[in-house]
Order: structure tokens, then C-alpha cells, then sequence
């Protein structure tokens, strides 16, 4: 399916929550939409034979941050990405659990490196850092630094 | 008269009383009478089966870890001594060296007692289990219950232990041993009453003079089976080491022990491995003896019983090790359904063999049945 | 050797024994009747006889004998604890197989810390497993040892900067032999465990 | 007391590797479980924002050290395709040979681990001495036993070396005949089966629900593997059968894999002969020399330093031993790469360890979780 013809069908069914379908190597396109929206997108991708979801990720553009969602298609032997612009002061997108439960882990892990808030996520909790662990690595404003000299211990004789 | 481990013994003895009682003046020779020289030797005696006993249970580690090598393709020890035979000596020094950590919550006295019990319960079984002529025939009739009563000691012990530990994982591998070991026992047992009722005793020494040429295993080979497969799950070895199952349980119910603690448990394993073998060769493969058709020259060197006796636990052992590498482990429940379901019935009907071939008398393969007064 | 032999109340002091522990009573107040001397004597003897004996043991006896074979079995069956890390655990798995076969070292990977006396740092340590690879290491008995296998458990590796990892895992616990290599080959965790044994031979505690 | 709640981790036998498993047990019955992980975050996708586009391979062989070289590959695809470069077909046939490498490599590795988990002892010595024969040949082509930095955006550092492929072909013909030696170790034990039959069972409808991939989905009777499905290197070019089954169970998973071997070495068969008779370059001309590749054409290092690399997004996905992984690359223009984000099979599949060790034995434990194969490397990246 092209992306053109694909954008025409999810148009029919979302209308305004999507923004663009761009053209995707290796996939059937991109799916840019509103975040506001993103349950009924969740759910229509599902029901168009996506019901495989791989990979949550998030992308820090300073400005704004983006969430893609890669879904996969069994039916169509076919990938697809969901992608959408959240701003940085509100990085509020509605968790995808209740459609594709293997998105739990996934976006714990997004929202630990990204601060990205899951509206409805059923655990978000820390994942792969401590419990309490007070910042996002994968912000652009993280930076990594030569570690501080510590002391080295010694076997006490 | 052959030369036995106790005739030895008993020379010593009277060797030192003699040359103690004629330094001695007059009043003092008495104690070179035979009341103190039997006194001596049963107690040199004691000592040799205590250090020979052990020099065996280690040298048996040795032996399993070259052959488990062997299985796997690869060499096991090989730095320390020839072959690595030292290998098991220097585990065992350094881990009387090292700390015994106590943890806080766990109980002093079962902590203590339980791996020192369980040691001190195998190695009682050394005196009891007979490995060559004249061992204590006439002593102890009831030698094979004795041995048995004991052996199954264990249990106790090792709950003991795991308990006082205060360990998730000890508590499980001892609720575990405890499971399967009573389990055991009762195909175990039964499958002894096979042989004794061939054999119409209770006495090791009498059950092994009556095999010289008419092994047990032959005709009671269901039996043997029987009591082979309980004796690996009283023993603990693969495929039945489910209360020290590495993969799921640490180290199963010494995971809280280390030092010479350790050490204990990992001996009275080997000594209970060897105790283990030393049956199946008593009851079932003819003891110390060789059939007569064998050459007497090969039967009849000093301390012939014992040399055949050892060769054959060890070749006995072999085939655990055996085991050990091609078998994989069964779960607690399989063991225990095996254990009821499988293992008493099979029991039960080598009894019921054991008293055709006792009402048979003579049987067309083996040969008649020595001892019934036939 | 003369410390061995029982000193006489008014003799030398005993080897190692300090000036205020034997100083006789004799000598500080003459004005003591003479059987409350002989009391005296006879209870300092006791001490005098312990500290004589311990230090024997202690100077001739332990460096002589007992040391050296203590060191002899430790050094040769080092028991490491069974615990991967990362890469290094694998190429650590691989120094048990039949290739290398670790054992004819007399090395046996023992799953609990209590039987363990060698910890093999197989790989990166993060900030959060840090805490409990302390444990880890107090949890081992006395005497212990610790090997840093790879550059990460050396100094952090290519990770060094990253923001959750312990950079070498010598701030943690102290470490006695470092192995290079990312990861190591078998023979270097071989030879850094050979070296390990040239450490305890000569090690006097 | 009846429940009690036990940490497996993240020192425990079971493990093999740095995670917590907390199993909450009724006797010996698990009751919950909830796997705690990140003890091996090393945070490889934020240094990767500091690295240059070869120097993240370094990393990759690191990220997850069982297969390094299928994570290498799926980065540089995502990586070529966001700088729009494309290797020379050699290149495409010698990476898809060392992915089945590393495929056989890594089954091994999970086969030797598996059985002990069972208590099996000696096929665990068996695995590891075959696996180290794959590891030779790569050592013989990239210099390395476990991290290889062999592929270069544009193609592979080095061609093979000479009689690689005879060599190659041996190690091919040995592993055939142990693979009949392991089944027999395995199949063939009563209670091998005993324990394995019915264990850890996972529906395909589970599977797809939690993004359970690789040998763990296609043991419940779905055939899906990237490699048909969705076809890259030269793969599209190759004849081999998906293998699959249908229990579900950790039996299942056992066959599959042993299955997905023999297609290893069939597939590694084809390549070899197909690399006798075609000669050719190793590394796509025009690569920028920031890059870092040896290869770069002489006297035009400065290529593209001159302009600005035009901006891209690269998205990979293959069929890695223990699932499907993905890459997702943005380019941005500069030196090194934007943003990396990887997807790993292994963390999905643990994801959903409640599912498939809710009802059994603790004894299961090791079993179950030595079925699913667990590279925690790449699970916490």
C-alpha cells in the first residue's frame, strides 16, 4: 500500500489526528499525528492489522520532543511508524498499553530516558535506573563527562 | 590364616603391650593380657578404618573428578600432584583455614550441630559396613539394619541445618532432602528385604560368604535396580540432586555455609556416596569374595578381600559418575510420584521374586541358592 | 630457640613480651613477704609461659610450617564466585570448558559467596548492581580475593563516561590482579588467576 | 507462612546474567513474578550521541556479547540507510554469513546454558567446546573471538582470509554430526522430555499481545521471520525453511532452535560457494572519510567533509538469534549520529516472564528462563 493511499484511508477514519503519511524506506510510511488524539490512532492502526508493537522510542528535539511507535503487520509482512510532536514543557501522550500490551516496558523505559508522561501507563516506574534516580539521560541537556576521581580502596592488612 | 585388616591390628597390639609389659616390673605385666591387647587392637583398628576411610572418601573425589572430566571431553585437576590427586587435599586445607560466617539470624546450635552430625552419622556406618573376612561376624547379627537405621539419619540433619540457617533457598533444599529421603526409603528397605530373604540374614558378613558364587544381582536384578536408582536419591547424585539444585536453589542447603562447615557437608556427601556403593557391592556383588573358578593366587595376597572389595566400589562408583554426566535432573514432583508410584510397586514384586527364586531353590541360569539349608 | 624453654621467675624477659607485662614484683618492692612473692612469681609465670609459646608459634612455627602450607592449599584451589557480569562472564564460562578447563587449576566456580574465596569481576559495574556486588564481597569468608577481568571492571572501558557506570571496580572493593582485554582472552583469565597464586605464595600476613 | 516473595538475582545460577527475577512462591508453586532489570544499563544509546557512525560499532559488539556481530549489522543498516550509502554485494554475502555465524554461536551458547539449567552436565562442556570451532573462524577473519568491529558503514573492514571457506566448510560438516549428538542427549532422555513437555507455555496470540519474538514465537506455530518476511543482505538470495513448531512449550523452543541451526548451516553452505566464485570489493567507494574507513579513496578524504552530510533516518530491523531487533538512526547532518534507539528482542521477551511462569514449579524456573535466552547485555543496552 502506498503512503498516499494509506494517508487517504486513515484520513477517512481519524480526520484531523492525523497530520502527514511521509514515505518511509523499508516501511509503509510514517504516520505523523496529534497526540491528543493518539488512542484512536492506536486503536485504528491495531484494527488495520498492526497488532504487533515493537518499539516505543522518544527523540529530544530540544524544542520539542518526538514519541514513534514501529508497529508490524502480519498480515502485510509490512512495518509501519507512528510518530508524534509533544511539547517539551508537556510531554503528555496517552500510554498504548491498553492496545498493545508490549508497550509496557517500553515506555517505562521511554518516560526513564526521556521524560516523556504516559497518561494512563498502569506501572511507570523506573525500569533500568535505581528507583529514584532524578534525571532523563537521553536529554539533549544530559551531557556526559570524564568521571570525578574517586578514592581507590585498599585491602586493609 | 589370611591376613586381615583386624589380624593386623591385633598384632600391633600385642606387639606394643609386649614391649610395654617387659620394661614393666612384675606387677606391672598384666597388661599385656588378652582382654587389653583386644582392647588395643579394636581401638587401633577403629583408628586405620577412621583415616583409611577418609584418605578413601577424598581419593573417591579425586576419582569422580577425573572421570566427570573424562565424560566432558576435558581433563579435570592436573596442577596439584600427580593428576591433581593432591587437588582434594588442598580443598580441604584451605577450607579449614578460612572463615565460618555465622549469619546474625541464623541459630547457633543447629548451625553447629547439623554439618557435624551429619559427618560424624556417615562416618559411624565405616564400623559397621564389614570389607573383608572377619570383619565383626558374630558381633553385630543385625549388622545390615544397623547400617541402614543409620544411613537414614540423614535427613534429620540436613533439615537441621537448613533450617538454622535462615535462608529461603536452604529451607527449600531442606524441606526437599526431607521429602525425598522418606520417600526413598521405603523402596530402599524393601528392596533389602529381597536380598535378605535369599540370604535368610540379617548379618553383612554372612549375606557376603553366602554370594561367593552366586551373586545377588543376578537373580534379584530387579532388586538391584531398585536399590541402585533409591540409593542415588538417598545419596543426593544427579539425577535426584534436587535439595542442592545449582540452577534454582544457590547451593540448595549449604548455601549459607562455608569454611570447614562446608567442608563437612561435601565430605559426608562422598562418605555417604562411598557407604552408598559399599551396600550395592555387599548385598548385591559378592563383597570381598571372588567366585572359586578364579585363580587363588589372585584371591589370596594379604588383604586380597580388601583390594577386591575396593575395585569393585569403584567400579560401582563409576557407574554413578556415569550417570551423573548423561543424566539431566527431575523435578520434586516427578521424583516423588516416581518414588511412590514406581519405585515401591517394582520393589514389592522383587520381593515377590526374591520368594519365587527362595522356593525355587534352583534356578536354570544361576545356579542354586547357597545357605537355605538345601 | 632459647624462648621456648620455661623462664625462671628472675630470668630475661621473654621474647615479644613487653617491659610493664613482666616486670617482677621483686625487683619494684623488696619490702613483700616472701611467700606473697612466690605468689607473685608463680602467677607471672603462667603469662610468661602463653607469650613465650604464642610467639613461638607465631615467629618459627608459621613461617616455617603452617604458612606455608595454608598458602600452598589456598593458592591452589581457588573457588570463584559463579556470577557473570557482561562479555567478560562469557569468555569466563568459556575458561571452564573443555578447551581451557579451569579446573585443572584446581578452580570450581561455587554459586555462594559463603564458599567462595575468589571474586572474578567479569565485566561492567553499574551503579545499581554496585551496592550488592559489596555484599557480594563481604558476604565472602576470609581469606579473599578479588580479580578485575577486562578494561571495564579495570577503569569503566569504552563506558567510562557513561552516567550509570562505576568507573573501575576498584572504588568498590579492592582489587588484587587487574586483566586487560575487552574481553579477555580464557588464557588471560588463566594467567591472571596463575598470577593471583604467585601473590598468595608470597604473601605473609 | 504460605507466600513468600524470592529474589533470583542478581547473583543466581539461574540468571546468567545481571537481572533479578522476584518470584513470589505458595511451596513450591510461583504465584507472581516480576522481573527487575537494569543492572547492566550502560547507557549505550547516549554515548552513541558522542561517537562517530563507526566508532557506535564498537559499541555493538559490546551492547549484546553473544551476537555481537547480528547488533553490528543491524546498525549498519540503519546507519546506511540514513547516510544513504550501500555496500558492494561481496560485502552483503560475507555479512550474512557471519550473522549466521554468530546465529550458530549464539544457539550454541543458549544450548549450552540451557542444559544446565537442567542439570545436564557434560552437554554443557559439548556446546561450548563446538562453539568455540565458530569462534575460531571468526577470530580467523576479524582478529577477535567475541567483539569483532568488523562492518563498516559501507560495507566489512576486511575480506576473508585465504582457505577460509574449506575451513569454514569442516566446521560445517562437524557441527552437522554433533547436532544428531545433542538431539540424542536431549530427545532421546526420558526426562528431558518429562520436564520439558508442557512447560512455560505461551499461545500465539500471547506472543503477538506482548511482543514476544524469534524462536519463542515461532515455537507456537507462527512462521514469522524477518529474514522471508522482510528480506535484507542477501538473504532474498539464499533457499532456506523457517523452522517452527506449535506447542509452545520449552521443548518446542528446543527444537526450533536446533532446527534454526541446520538452516544455518545450510544457508552458510550456499554462501560459502557462492564466495568461491565471486571476487569482488568489501567497501562501498565514496565513503566519507569521518567515517573512519579504511577504505576511503585515496586523495578524496575531504569527499564530503566540504558540504554538509544531507540529513536521514535509517530504521532496520532483523532477525537476530534471539528475535527481532531494530535500529531506528537519526541523522542529523553532523558527525555523529542524532539519536540511536534500539530495539531488543530479549527485552520484550522478558517483558512478559509473568505470563509464562505463572503456574509452575520453582524447579521450572531455570528451564523456562533458559528457553526464552537471555542476553541481558542487550536487554538493558
Amino acid at each position: 500500500m502506498e503512503p498516499g493511499e494509506w494517508e487517504r484511508t486513515l484520513r477517512a477514519s481519524l480526520g484531523e489526528a492525523v497530520v502527514a503519511v511521509e514515505p518511509f524506506a523499508g516501511t509503509r510510511g510514517r504516520v505523523r499525528f496529534r497526540a491528543g488524539r493518539a488512542l484512536d490512532v492506536f486503536r485504528t492502526v491495531h484494527g488495520a492489522g498492526f497488532t504487533h508493537l515493537s518499539m516505543v522510542g522518544a527523540i529530544d528535539w530540544v524544542d520539542h520532543r518526538e514519541v514513534f511507535y514501529v508497529v508490524w503487520s502480519d498480515a502485510a509482512k509490512e512495518y509501519a511508524i507512528l510518530s508524534t510532536d509533544v511539547p517539551a514543557d508537556q510531554p503528555r501522550v496517552a500510554s498504548a498499553t491498553s492496545v498493545w500490551p508490549s508497550a509496557n516496558w517500553h515506555e517505562r523505559e521511554a518516560w526513564e530516558m526521556v521524560d516523556i508522561q504516559f497518561e494512563g501507563h498502569p506501572d511507570l516506574r523506573h525500569l533500568l535506573m535505581p528507583d529514584g534516580y532524578a534525571f532523563h539521560p537521553l536529554l539533549r541537556s544530559f551531557k556526559l563527562h570524564e568521571p570525578e576521581e574517586l578514592e581507590v580502596k585498599v585491602r586493609h592488612v | 590364616m589370611t591376613v586381615t585388616l583386624y589380624s593386623v591390628a591385633q598384632s600391633i597390639a600385642q606387639a606394643i603391650l609386649g614391649a610395654i609389659a617387659s620394661v614393666l616390673p612384675p606387677a606391672g605385666r598384666g597388661v599385656a593380657s588378652a582382654p587389653v591387647v583386644t582392647g588395643l587392637a579394636v581401638l587401633l583398628f577403629a583408628a586405620i578404618l577412621l583415616v583409611a576411610s577418609m584418605l578413601n572418601t577424598i581419593v573417591l573425589i579425586w576419582f569422580e573428578r577425573k572421570l566427570l572430566g573424562r565424560f566432558m571431553d576435558r581433563r579435570g585437576a592436573m596442577h596439584v600432584g600427580f593428576a591433581g590427586i593432591l587437588q582434594n587435599f588442598a580443598d580441604g586445607l584451605k577450607l579449614a583455614r578460612k572463615d565460618t560466617v555465622r549469619p546474625r539470624e541464623a541459630d547457633t546450635l543447629g548451625f553447629w550441630t547439623g554439618p557435624t552430625a551429619y559427618l560424624v552419622t556417615s562416618l559411624i556406618l565405616f564400623g559397621i559396613l564389614p570389607v573383608s573376612s572377619g570383619w565383626n561376624s558374630g558381633v553385630l547379627p543385625l549388622s545390615l539394619l544397623l547400617a541402614l537405621a543409620i544411613f537414614s539419619f540423614a535427613p534429620l540433619f540436613i533439615f537441621v541445618s537448613a533450617w538454622s540457617s535462615n535462608n529461603k533457598y536452604s529451607l527449600m533444599g531442606g524441606m526437599r532432602s526431607a521429602a525425598q529421603m522418606i520417600a526413598y526409603e521405603v523402596p530402599l528397605l524393601l528392596s533389602v528385604v529381597a536380598v535378605v530373604l535369599v540370604s535368610g540374614s540379617f548379618d553383612l558378613t554372612t549375606i557376603v560368604e553366602q554370594q561367593q558364587n552366586y551373586w545377588y544381582g543376578g537373580p534379584l536384578l530387579l532388586a538391584l535396580i531398585v536399590f541402585v536408582a533409591a540409593m542415588l536419591a538417598e545419596m543426593e547424585r544427579i539425577p535426584f540432586d534436587l535439595p542442592e539444585a545449582e540452577a534454582e536453589l544457590v547451593e540448595g542447603w549449604n548455601t549459607e555455609y562455608g569454611g570447614m562447615l562446608f567442608a563437612f557437608f561435601m565430605l559426608s556427601d562422598y562418605v555417604r556416596a562411598l557407604v552408598g556403593s559399599y551396600l550395592v557391592v555387599l548385598l548385591f556383588l559378592g563383597g570381598w569374595t571372588m567366585p572359586t573358578w578364579v585363580p587363588s593366587t589372585l584371591t589370596s595376597f594379604p588383604l586380597a578381600g580388601i583390594v577386591w572389595f575396593m575395585i569393585k566400589t569403584y567400579i560401582v562408583f563409576g557407574v554413578f559418575v556415569w550417570v551423573r554426566a548423561a543424566l539431566p535432573r527431575v523435578r520434586t514432583d516427578q521424583l516423588l510420584r516416581v518414588g511412590w508410584n514406581r519405585m515401591i510397586p517394582l520393589a514389592l514384586l522383587s520381593v515377590v521374586l526374591a520368594a519365587g527364586v527362595v522356593y525355587a531353590k534352583c534356578l536354570p541360569v544361576f545356579g542354586c541358592v547357597p545357605g537355605l539349608g538345601g | 630457640m632459647s624462648a621456648s624453654t620455661p623462664p625462671s621467675p628472675t630470668a630475661a624477659p621473654a621474647a615479644g613480651a613487653t617491659a610493664s607485662e613482666i616486670e617482677l614484683p621483686v625487683i619494684q618492692a623488696p619490702a613483700v613477704p616472701f611467700v606473697e612473692i612466690e605468689a607473685l612469681r608463680s602467677r607471672e609465670f603462667i603469662p610468661a609461659a602463653k607469650e613465650a609459646l604464642t610467639s613461638m608459634i607465631q615467629e618459627q612455627g608459621q613461617a616455617k610450617l603452617i604458612r606455608p602450607v595454608f598458602n600452598w592449599a589456598g593458592r591452589n584451589s581457588l573457588f570463584p564466585l559463579h556470577w557473570g557480569l557482561a562479555c567478560c562472564a562469557i569468555e569466563f564460562a568459556a575458561a571452564f570448558g573443555a578447551r581451557w578447563d579451569a579446573e585443572r587449576f584446581g578452580v570450581v566456580p561455587r554459586s555462594s559467596p559463603r564458599q567462595c574465596d575468589l571474586l572474578i569481576v567479569n565485566g561492567t559495574v553499574t551503579w545499581k548492581v554496585a551496592h550488592k556486588l559489596i555484599t557480594l564481597y563481604e558476604q565472602m569468608p576470609e581469606p579473599k580475593w578479588v580479580i578485575a577481568m577486562g578494561n571495564c571492571a579495570t577503569g569503566g572501558g569504552p563506558f567510562r563516561t557513561a552516567y550509570s557506570v562505576v568507573p573501575g571496580v576498584d572504588k568498590l572493593v579492592p582489587v588484587d590482579v587487574y586483566i586487560a582485554g575487552c574481553p579477555p582472552r580464557p588464557e588471560a583469565m588463566l594467567d591472571g588467576i596463575l598470577r593471583l597464586e604467585d601473590l598468595i605464595r608470597t604473601r605473609k600476613e | 507462612m504460605s507466600e513468600m516473595w524470592i529474589n533470583m538475582g542478581p547473583q543466581h545460577p539461574m540468571t546468567h546474567g545481571l537481572w533479578n527475577l522476584r518470584v513470589k512462591i505458595d511451596g513450591e508453586l510461583i504465584v507472581d513474578a516480576d522481573p527487575e532489570m537494569g543492572y547492566l544499563h550502560r547507557g549505550i544509546e547516549k554515548i552513541s550521541e558522542d561517537r562517530h557512525y563507526n566508532e557506535v560499532v564498537t559499541l555493538m559488539d559490546r551492547c549484546c556479547y553473544v551476537a555481537g556481530m547480528s547488533w553490528e549489522h543491524l546498525y549498519i543498516l540503519a546507519s546506511e540507510q540514513a547516510l544513504s550509502i550501500a555496500p558492494p554485494e561481496r560485502a552483503e554475502y560475507i555479512r550474512t554469513m557471519a550473522d549466521e555465524f554468530q546465529r550458530l554461536g549464539s544457539h550454541l551458547m543458549w544450548y549450552a546454558a540451557f542444559v544446565q539449567d537442567l542439570g545436564l552436565m557434560s552437554p554443557f562442556l559439548y556446546g561450548m567446546r563446538d562453539r568455540d570451532l565458530i569462534l575460531d573462524l571468526f577470530q580467523s577473519f576479524t582478529g577477535a573471538r567475541m567483539t569483532y568491529e568488523y562492518m563498516r558503514v559501507g560495507g566489512v573492514r576486511n575480506d576473508l582470509p585465504p582457505g577460509f571457506t574449506d575451513r569454514a566448510r569442516k566446521v560445517m560438516d562437524w557441527l552437522v554430526d554433533r547436532f544428531r549428538e545433542y538431539d540424542a542427549l536431549c530427545l532421546g532422555s526420558d526426562i528431558f522430555r518429562k520436564r520439558c513437555d508442557g512447560l512455560g507455555v505461551l499461545s500465539q496470540a500471547q506472543c503477538v499481545e506482548l511482543g514476544v519474538t524469534g524462536p519463542m514465537l515461532r515455537s507456537a506455530g507462527s512462521s514469522r521471520d524477518l529474514r522471508k518476511d522482510r528480506p535484507y543482505s542477501a538473504y532474498d538470495r539464499l533457499e532456506f525453511d523457517v523452522a517452527r513448531a506449535d506447542a509452545g512449550d520449552v521443548t518446542a523452543r528446543y527444537l526450533v532452535r536446533m532446527e534454526e541451526m541446520r538452516q544455518s548451516v545450510r544457508i552458510v553452505r550456499q554462501i560459502l560457494d557462492w564466495l568461491d566464485t565471486h571476487p569482488g570489493p568489501v567497501m562501498a567507494e565514496r565513503v566519507p572519510r569521518w567515517l573512519g574507513a579504511p577504505y576511503a579513496p585515496i586523495g578524496r578524504e575531504d569527499y564530503l567533509l566540504k558540504r554538509r552530510y544531507p540529513k536521514g533516518v535509517g530504521f532496520s530491523a532483523i532477525e537476530e538469534p534471539h528475535g527481532e531487533a531494530q535500529a531506528y538512526v537519526v541523522n542529523e547532518g553532523g558527525e555523529h549520529p542524532y539519536r540511536v534507539k534500539f530495539r531488543s528482542p530479549v527485552f520484550a521477551n522478558l517483558s512478559a516472564a509473568k505470563h509464562y511462569l505463572v503456574g509452575y514449579h520453582v524447579a521450572d524456573i531455570p528451564p523456562i528462563m533458559g528457553s526464552v535466552d537471555i542476553c541481558v547485555g542487550e536487554c538493558d543496552r
